[in-house]
C-alpha cells in the first residue's frame, strides 16, 4: 500500500523537526502511544493501543529515523505487531518552509499482514489515511501551542 | 463467565449453562449434538449454518448462543414431519423431498442450510419464479451442483406445498 | 453394456440422499470421541521469515491446554509431506508438518496446540509468541526465476524446481511453412478450490491394540493410510483411514497434509483422541491451490486456418513446496496441448517455479484446463486473426473419425471420439447462426455482446498405472451375503459423486435385483481392498469397472452353481426379477436367494467350486479414456461498469455411456460453474509482501445462483473402447470445457474495441478498463432497455406457476 | 473463528442499557443484531470485555407514523424495513435500500441501528439516510438528544454518537409529492457490501423542474457523503438524461475515493458518476409516476 500526502503545519520546519525527533513529545502524537522508549540511536521502541471505533488492538514496535537532514527530509521506519498481525512502514518526509509555516510531503510505502491483510482489505487503506491524519492533527495542535 | 439459556430446539426445551461467547452453530452441534447444521465459512457469507430462529432463518455462525435465549429453533434434524424420515421418504418435508427428487445436492455439505432458506424463500413467497429462487438463495454457496437442480428443487417443493393447501 | 437395461442409465434418485437432506449424515467435524482433545495451530503471518525464537511457555500453562508443541519439537518424530511426482532433475522441496528455522508461506504451521476444548485451544494460539526475522519475499514467479532473486530454499541455487519438454513433429518445419504465425501471453490465474467442507481430521490411538484410526475428509482413504504411516513410522497395518461423508473435494483431498499426520502423532502421543478442524482462513492459505500457469504461446497456421504446429512454454507457480501431485500438474497440461486437434507439431516446455506461497496441485481438470484454455483461445485467435468464424476454424482441425484411435504428437492416444458430432449438436441447439444474427444487430444497437465456442478433449479415467505416480487401477470386492443382500466395496472413495447409488444400479442390472438391494461400502481401509481413490474422473470409469469385473465374477459363479441346481446350461441362464431363468424356457427359474443360500450352505455345490460369494477384482486400464464435447455461450457486457453477464449456456458433452444420466447432469452443471467461476470471479491473490488478501470467502467471490441463466445440456454418445462399460468420466468436463467458451465470448464481445486477448478473471474493473480511451466502435449510446438476446435468462423463460 | 472471552448483560430496559452503558465507557461494546459486531469479535479485532445486548429491549422495534414523521426504533431489522408496507408507500427508498442488504438470513438479524452506529464505509443505509435527511435519536441517561443525519457520520466507524450513547431511533420524512426516489449499487462480489452505492431523491416542480434534489453516497470513502455538487448542478433545472449525466461527474468531488483489492480509486470515482446517473435516472421516472 502506497501512501502520499501533504499538509501545512503551524510552525517553521526546524520547530517541526525538533517535535517530529523529539521521542518524549513524539509520543503524545502517535495516535494511541503509551509508551516510546529509546532504543539505541535514532531508534524508539514504542508500545501503541490503537483502534478505529470497535476495532482495537495493542501492537508493539519500534519507530526509527534515518537519513537525517534536520531540518529538511528524514527517512522514517516504523513497524507493529500484535495479535491482529503486523505492519511494516517506510517513508520519506520533506519538510519545506511556505509563508512561515512549514509544508510536509511525505511518501512511503506500508505492508499489513497477518489477520488484518487476509480480512481487512476495504478498511487497510482508510485506517491507514486516519491514523496518519490523526497523527498530524496532533501534531499541528501541538504546535500551535509553541 | 457464564450465562443461563433457555432455548427450544426441534420442538424440544433446553437449559444449559454456557460461556456468553459460544455460538449458537457450536450450541447446537457441540452443546446439543444437532450436527447437521454446517459451518462453512464462519463469516456469514456462505448459509452452511443456516437454522429458523424463532421461524426466520439466520447464519448460526453469526449469532451468539446467549442472543437466542427465549427462542424456537428448527435445524434440519426438525424440520420433518417424522424425523427421521421413514425409508420410503414418507415424512419428509417437500424441499427435503424436492431436493431428493432433482438431484439438489452432491457432497451435501450446503444442503441443510440450502434447504432452511429455502423454507424461508417459500415462506415469504410461495410461488417465485426461478429468478427469484435464485436471488433468495444468494445466502448460500453450493459448490457441487451449480444451482440448477436445486432452483428445481426449489420448484418442486413450491408446488407440492401448494396443492397440499388446497 | 446391454442394450436394454432396467437400472444402468436410468436417471434414479440417489441412496446417499436421504441422510444428507436429513442433517443424519456424519462428516469429520461431527464426530465425537469420549474424552476426545482438540487441536489448533499457530501459523505463520510472514511469507518468507527465519523463525529466531517460539516461546510457548504462557500457552502451556494456559486453562484447558494439554499440549503445545512447535516444529523443532516435532521434526525427529514425524517425516516430511510425501510428493509421489518425479519428474528428472527436479529439485527437492520437502514441507515439514511444522516449519523449523523457516517459514516459506502465509499459513504455514508453526506451533500446535492441544486442549481438552476447542475454544480453549484456540485462546491459547494468541498467548504464543514466535519472533521472526522477515525475509525477502518471492512472489512472482517470473522475477523468483531472474538472476539474483531471494531462494527459498537452502542448497538450492535457484527457484526454478525443474524444467520439463515434451515435443513431437517438425516445429521447425511447420513454423517454416506457416503463413501466419501469432503469439500470445495468457494467465491461468491461481485458485483456491474452496470445497465446502473444510479438511478435518480426529485421530484416536488404542495403545493395547497398537492401532491408529484417523477420519479424514479425503479423497484417498488408502494412499493416506500408507503415507501417514510411513510420516510416523510405525507399520501400516496398524493404522486405518476412515473417510466419513466428505463435503466436496475438487482435487484439493487429494493430498497428504500435514495436519492428517500431525492429529495421528499427537493422539499416539497424549493417547486421547484429537480433533482438528480447518477454519476457512486455514483452508483458504493452507489448502492446496489450483492453476497458476503463465503461458505464452506460438501458433503457426495458414492462411486457411489449418493449424500447422505450437510452440508452447508454460511458467508454473509451484508455491514454496511440493504437496503430493505439485510438479505433476504441469505437465499435464503438455501431455493435452494438441486439444482436439490433429496438430502436426508441438513443443511445450515448462518451467516449475517455487515462491513464497501456498503449493498448486490438482483443483478439478488439474493442468487439463490449463491446455484446453491455451489451445481454445489459440483457436479462436487464429479465427479472429483470419476473419473467419471460430466454428469454422475448429471444424478445419479435427482430426477425422478414421483418424481414431488417434495418436497425437504429444504421445496419448484419444480412445475414441466424434468432435463434429458434438460441434453440429452445440451449434444447433444454441441456435448459433441465428446468435450471430442477432449479435450483429445488437452491436448496430450499441451493445457489446459476445458469442464463444469451444470444443474440448480432456484426458480422464486416470488412468494406466504406467502413466500414475501410485498405480492408476483401482480395486473392488463384491460380497453377496447369505440373505441375497449384496455389498460393494470399493476403492475409489466418492465425495459427492453418487456412486453409492450409480454402482447400486450396476449391480442391480446385472444380477437382476433392486438398487435397494445392493449396498455400496467405501471409504474404509479397515474393510476396503486398497485402492487409489476418486480423482481425475476415474471413480466410474476404473472403479466401476473394477465393480463391474467382480460383479461379472459372482454371476458367472451364480450361473454355474443355478444351472447346477435347475439342471440348465450356465451360459443360458438371464438374472432378473430377483430369480434367475432359463433362456429357452422362461417359466423354468430358481430365486436368486435360493442360489445365494446354496452357495452358503454348502450341501449341493458343484464338483470343485467354493463355498461362499465373494469376489475382488484389481482392474487396470489399457489407456486414458479422453472424454469430449462442445459448449457455446453468449455474454454480454455494461460498457459503463465493464460487468459481464452470462445470457445463455448451452454443452454437449461426451462422456461415453452413462450409468446414471441424473448424476452426470449434475457433474456438468456444477463443473461449468466452477469454469465460471475461475473465468468471471475467482482468483487468489497475494501482494507483493505475500500476503493471502483474498483470504475469506468475504474476498474471494465464488459464483452464487443469481450469477448464472439456465444452463441447457445434452449428450452424444460415443462409449470408450478402454472398458466394458464404454464409460469416460464425467467429473472435470465441465471446468475444461466452460471456461474458454467464457473466455472467447468475452474476447468476441471486446472485439470491437481492438482487444485480441484478455485474461481472466474478467473483473468488471480489468473489462472496463479496456473500454476506456477507445472511442465506442458500436452504435453511440446505451440502451437500457435490452431485447433479450438468445433468450433465457435466469428464469430461463421457464417461470414457474 | 471464536470470540475472545466477555461478560455479557442482558438489559431489559432503555433506562438499564443506557446506565450499563455509561458505568462500562469504551471496554463495552453494544449488541443489537449482532452483524457488525459479532464478525469482529470473531476475528478478534474487537475484545471487548463488557457486551450489552440490547436486542432484548422492549419497544424498540417499530415503525409507525408520529406526528406527520415515520419513527423506526433501532432494532428494527433490515428484513421488517424491506417489507414494511407504511415504508413502501411513504418511504420507498429505506425499503429498497433494506432490501439490498447481504442476504435474507443477514437481513432478518441485522438493524437498521446497528448498522448507522457501527458507519461501515460501505454499507448502503447511510446513503439512504443522507439522502432522505432523517433525524438520527440519541439516548442517554441524560435524555435524548436529536442528530442531523448530516452531522451523523464522521469518518471511518465514527459516528456522532457520544460515549454512554446509545441510537434509539431514526426519523423520515414520508416522502413529499412529485417526488421520488431510488438506490444503485455496484456490489462487491464476494461480500455483497457496496463499492459505491448512491441512493438519490429528487422532487419536481409543476414545469418539471427539479425543486429539489438530494444524493447520498456509500462506499466510496471513509464515510458516506451527500454528493453537494450533483444536487447544486440539478436544482432548478428542467430534469433531462443529459442533465442527469452532466451533474453525475460531480458524484466523487472533493472525496478521495478508497482503493482496495477489489476496486481502485479511479474506479470507484466513475462508477460514482455512473450510479448516480442511474439512480437520478429511476427516481425521476418514479417522481413522474412512472415504474
Amino acid at each position: 500500500m502506497k501512501l502520499t500526502g501533504q499538509y501545512i503545519l503551524p510552525a517553521l520546519p526546524a520547530q517541526v523537526w525538533d517535535l517530529l525527533t523529539d521521542p518524549n513529545r513524539l509520543a503524545k502524537l502517535l495516535p494511541g502511544c503509551e509508551r516510546l522508549d529509546p532504543d539505541g540511536p535514532d531508534r524508539f521502541k514504542a508500545a501503541v493501543k490503537f483502534g478505529i471505533a470497535s476495532i482495537s488492538g495493542k501492537y508493539a514496535g519500534t519507530v526509527e529515523f534515518a537519513e537525517k537532514n534536520p531540518p529538511n527530509s528524514m527517512r522514517m521506519k516504523l513497524s507493529g505487531k500484535g495479535l491482529a498481525g503486523f505492519v511494516d512502514g517506510e517513508g520519506q518526509v520533506e519538510l519545506t518552509e511556505k509563508d512561515g509555516q512549514t509544508e510536509l510531503r511525505y511518501t512511503g510505502k506500508a505492508q499489513v499482514g497477518g489477520m488484518i491483510a487476509a480480512v481487512g482489505q476495504r478498511m487497510i487503506e482508510g485506517a491507514a489515511k486516519k491514523i496518519v491524519d490523526q497523527f498530524f492533527a496532533a501534531a499541528a495542535e501541538e504546535l500551535k501551542k509553541g | 463467565m457464564s450465562a443461563e439459556i433457555q432455548i427450544r430446539v426441534n420442538g424440544k426445551s433446553y437449559e444449559t449453562q454456557v460461556e456468553p461467547r459460544l455460538l449458537l452453530v457450536d450450541y447446537l452441534r457441540e452443546v446439543l449434538g444437532f450436527t447437521g447444521t454446517h459451518v462453512g465459512c464462519e463469516t456469514s457469507i456462505c448459509g452452511a449454518c443456516t437454522v429458523l430462529l424463532d421461524g426466520k432463518a439466520v447464519k448460526a455462525c453469526t449469532v451468539l448462543a446467549v442472543q437466542a435465549s427465549g427462542s424456537e429453533v428448527t435445524t434440519i434434524e426438525g424440520l420433518s414431519a417424522t424425523a427421521p424420515a421413514t425409508a420410503n421418504g414418507n415424512g419428509l418435508h417437500p424441499l427435503q423431498e424436492g431436493f431428493w427428487e432433482k438431484h439438489g445436492l452432491q457432497c451435501g455439505f450446503c444442503t441443510p442450510g440450502m434447504i432452511l432458506a429455502s423454507v424461508e424463500l417459500l415462506r415469504t413467497n410461495p410461488s417465485p419464479s426461478q429468478t427469484e429462487i435464485r436471488e433468495g438463495l444468494s445466502g448460500n454457496l453450493c459448490r457441487c451442483t451449480g444451482y440448477q437442480h436445486i432452483v428445481q428443487a426449489v420448484e418442486y417443493a413450491a408446488k407440492k406445498m401448494k396443492s397440499r393447501k388446497r | 453394456m446391454p442394450a436394454a437395461t432396467r437400472y444402468l442409465g436410468k436417471p434414479l434418485k440417489r441412496k446417499e440422499d436421504p441422510r444428507l437432506i436429513q442433517g443424519l449424515a456424519h462428516y469429520v467435524d461431527d464426530l465425537v470421541l469420549p474424552g476426545m482433545h482438540h487441536v489448533a495451530i499457530l501459523r505463520s503471518p510472514y511469507a518468507h521469515a527465519q523463525i529466531r525464537s517460539v516461546d510457548v511457555s504462557k500457552a502451556q500453562a494456559a486453562p484447558g491446554v494439554v499440549l503445545v508443541l512447535t516444529g523443532a519439537d516435532v521434526r525427529g518424530s514425524i517425516g516430511s509431506i510425501p510428493c509421489a511426482a518425479q519428474i528428472p532433475d527436479m529439485k527437492a522441496a520437502p514441507r515439514p508438518v511444522l516449519a523449523h528455522e523457516r517459514v516459506r508461506f502465509v499459513g504455514e504451521g508453526v506451533a500446535v496446540v492441544v486442549a481438552t476444548d476447542r475454544y480453549a485451544a484456540r485462546d491459547a494460539l494468541d498467548l504464543i509468541e514466535v519472533e521472526y526475522e522477515p525475509l525477502t519475499p518471492v512472489v512472482d514467479p517470473e522475477k523468483a526465476i531472474e538472476k539474483g532473486s531471494t531462494v527459498l530454499h537452502e542448497g538450492h541455487k535457484d527457484n526454478v524446481a525443474y524444467h520439463w519438454e515434451l515435443e513431437g513433429g517438425d516445429l521447425k518445419a511447420a513454423f517454416k511453412k506457416a503463413d501466419k504465425v501469432i503469439k500470445q501471453r495468457m494467465v491461468n490465474q491461481r485458485l483456491i478450490p474452496t470445497a465446502m467442507e473444510t479438511r478435518g481430521v480426529v485421530a484416536d490411538y488404542k495403545p493395547g491394540e497398537r492401532q491408529l484410526t484417523v477420519w479424514s475428509s479425503t479423497q484417498i482413504p488408502h494412499l493416506l493410510r500408507t503415507q501417514v504411516a510411513a510420516m510416523l513410522d510405525v507399520p501400516e497395518h496398524s493404522v486405518r483411514v476412515i473417510t466419513p461423508e466428505v463435503g466436496g473435494g475438487f482435487g484439493s483431498k487429494l493430498n497428504i497434509y500435514a495436519e492428517e499426520a500431525l492429529a495421528g502423532y499427537l493422539a499416539i502421543r497424549l493417547g486421547k483422541p484429537v480433533k482438528w478442524i480447518e477454519t476457512r482462513r486455514e483452508n483458504f492459505q493452507g489448502t492446496i491451490h489450483g492453476r497458476d500457469q503463465i503461458d505464452t504461446v506460438e501458433v503457426a497456421f495458414k492462411n486457411d486456418g489449418t493449424i500447422l504446429g505450437l510452440r508452447i512454454h508454460v511458467i508454473a507457480d509451484l508455491g514454496a513446496y511440493y504437496q503430493l501431485l505439485t510438479p505433476l500438474i504441469p505437465t499435464l497440461t503438455g501431455l493435452m496441448a494438441s486439444g482436439c486437434y490433429k496438430i502436426p507439431a508441438i513443443r511445450t516446455e515448462i518451467t516449475g517455479v517455487l515462491t513464497n506461497k501456498m503449493s498448486t496441485d490438482a483443483y478439478r481438470g488439474a493442468g487439463r484446463p490449463e491446455a484446453t484454455y491455451l489451445v481454445e483461445r489459440t483457436v479462436d485467435l487464429v479465427a479472429a486473426e483470419l476473419k473467419k468464424d471460430p466454428a469454422e476454424v475448429r471444424r478445419k482441425n479435427f482430426p477425422k473419425l478414421s483418424d481414431f484411435p488417434y495418436a497425437t504428437p504429444t504421445g496419448v492416444i484419444y480412445d475414441s471420439a466424434n468432435y463434429p458430432g458434438s460441434l453440429d449438436l452445440a451449434l444447433k441447439l444454441s441456435g448459433y447462426k441465428k446468435l450471430r444474427q442477432e449479435q450483429a444487430k445488437a452491436r448496430k444497437q450499441g451493445r457489446c455482446v459476445g458469442i464463444g465456442l469451444s470444443t474440448y478433449v480432456e484426458i480422464c479415467a486416470m488412468g494406466p498405472s504406467s502413466a500414475m505416480p501410485a498405480g492408476g487401477w483401482e480395486s473392488a470386492t463384491v460380497r453377496i451375503e447369505p440373505s441375497g443382500m449384496v455389498n460393494i466395496l470399493t476403492g475409489a472413495s466418492p465425495h459427492g459423486q453418487g456412486q453409492e447409488t450409480s454402482f447400486a444400479q450396476l449391480g442391480a442390472e446385472i444380477l437382476g435385483l433392486e438398487p435397494g438391494d445392493v449396498n455400496v461400502i467405501h471409504g474404509d481401509t479397515a474393510i476396503v481392498p486398497y485402492g487409489i481413490g476418486t480423482f481425475g474422473s476415474r471413480a466410474t470409469a476404473v472403479g466401476g469397472t473394477a465393480a463391474y469385473k467382480a460383479l461379472m465374477k459372482l454371476r458367472d459363479k451364480l450361473a454355474v452353481l443355478a444351472g447346477f441346481l435347475m439342471g440348465e446350461n450356465p451360459g443360458k441362464l438371464v438374472f432378473s426379477d430377483m430369480n434367475i431363468f432359463s433362456k429357452t424356457n422362461p417359466k423354468k427359474s430358481i430365486p436368486f436367494g435360493e442360489v445365494v443360500a446354496a452357495a452358503y450352505t454348502a450341501k449341493r455345490l458343484p464338483p470343485n467350486m467354493e463355498p461362499g460369494l465373494d469376489a475382488t477384482t484389481f482392474f487396470e486400464p489399457s489407456n486414458f479414456t479422453f472424454p469430449f464435447g462442445a459448449h457455446v455461450c453468449v455474454v454480454e457486457i455494461d460498457q459503463e461498469t465493464g460487468d459481464v453477464k452470462l445470457l445463455k449456456y448451452v454443452a454437449v458433452d461426451d462422456c461415453g455411456n452413462v450409468l446414471n444420466p441424473l448424476l452426470v447432469e449434475g457433474q456438468t452443471h456444477g463443473g461449468i460453474v466452477q469454469a465460471f467461476g475461475q473465468a468471471m470471479l475467482e482468483e487468489a491473490v497475494y501482494d507483493e509482501q505475500g500476503q493471502l488478501i483474498t483470504g475469506e470467502l468475504t474476498d474471494y467471490a465464488i459464483p452464487r445462483a443469481a450469477d448464472l441463466p439456465w444452463m441447457e445440456t445434452d449428450r452424444t454418445v460415443t462409449p470408450s473402447p478402454v472398458n466394458p462399460l464404454g464409460v469416460k468420466g464425467a467429473g472435470e468436463a465441465g471446468t475444461i470445457g466452460a471456461t474458454p467458451a467464457l473466455a472467447n465470448a468475452v474476447a468476441d464481445a471486446l472485439s470491437p474495441f481492438g482487444v485480441r486477448h484478455v485474461d481472466m478473471p474478467f473483473k468488471r474493473e480489468k473489462i472496463w478498463k479496456l473500454m476506456q480511451g477507445v472511442r465506442a466502435p458500436l452504435g453511440a449510446r446505451q440502451d437500457r432497455v435490452r431485447a433479450p438476446l438468445g433468450a433465457r435468462q435466469n428464469n430461463g423463460g421457464r417461470r414457474s406457476k | 473463528m471464536i470470540p475472545a472471552q466477555f461478560e455479557y448483560v442482558a438489559p431489559k430496559t432503555l433506562e438499564d442499557a443506557l446506565r450499563l452503558v455509561e458505568r462500562h465507557g469504551d471496554e463495552a461494546k453494544i449488541l443489537a443484531g449482532g452483524h457488525s459486531l459479532l464478525p469482529l469479535m470473531k476475528l478478534r479485532l474487537a475484545q471487548p470485555r463488557y457486551v450489552i445486548d440490547i436486542g432484548r429491549l422492549r419497544g424498540m422495534n417499530y415503525i409507525r407514523e408520529e406526528n406527520g414523521r415515520i419513527a423506526i426504533g433501532a432494532l428494527t431489522t433490515h428484513a421488517e424495513i424491506e417489507s414494511s408496507d407504511l415504508l413502501r408507500a411513504k418511504c420507498p427508498l429505506l425499503a429498497e435500500t433494506a432490501a439490498t442488504i447481504g442476504d435474507i438470513q443477514v437481513r432478518n438479524r441485522g438493524t437498521l441501528g446497528g448498522s448507522l452506529a457501527h458507519a461501515d464505509p460501505a454499507a448502503d443505509y447511510p446513503a439512504a439516510v443522507l439522502a432522505l435527511d432523517v433525524e438520527i435519536i440519541a439516548a442517554s441517561t441524560a435524555g435524548t438528544r436529536t442528530v442531523a443525519v448530516g452531522d451523523f457520520f464522521l469518518d471511518m466507524l465514527t459516528t456522532a454518537l457520544r460515549p454512554g450513547e446509545i441510537l434509539s431511533q431514526v426519523r423520515v420524512a414520508p416522502l413529499a409529492a412529485h417526488t421520488g426516489t431510488a438506490y444503485e449499487k455496484l456490489h462487491q462480489p464476494a461480500s455483497g457490501f457496496a463499492i459505491v452505492g448512491v441512493a438519490a431523491r429528487i422532487t419536481l416542480g409543476k414545469d418539471g423542474t427539479i425543486e429539489d434534489a438530494a444524493i447520498g453516497v456509500t462506499g466510496l470513502g471513509p464515510k458516506a457523503f451527500r454528493a453537494a455538487a450533483v444536487e447544486k448542478e440539478l436544482r432548478g433545472k428542467k430534469a433531462s438524461d443529459k442533465l442527469f449525466a452532466e451533474a453525475s461527474r460531480h458524484a466523487a468531488r472533493g472525496v478521495d475515493p478508497l482503493s482496495d483489492l477489489h476496486a481502485s480509486a479511479d474506479y470507484r470515482r466513475e462508477m460514482a458518476a455512473v450510479y448516480t446517473r442511474r439512480a437520478l435516472g429511476r427516481a425521476f421516472a418514479r417522481a413522474q409516476g412512472k415504474a
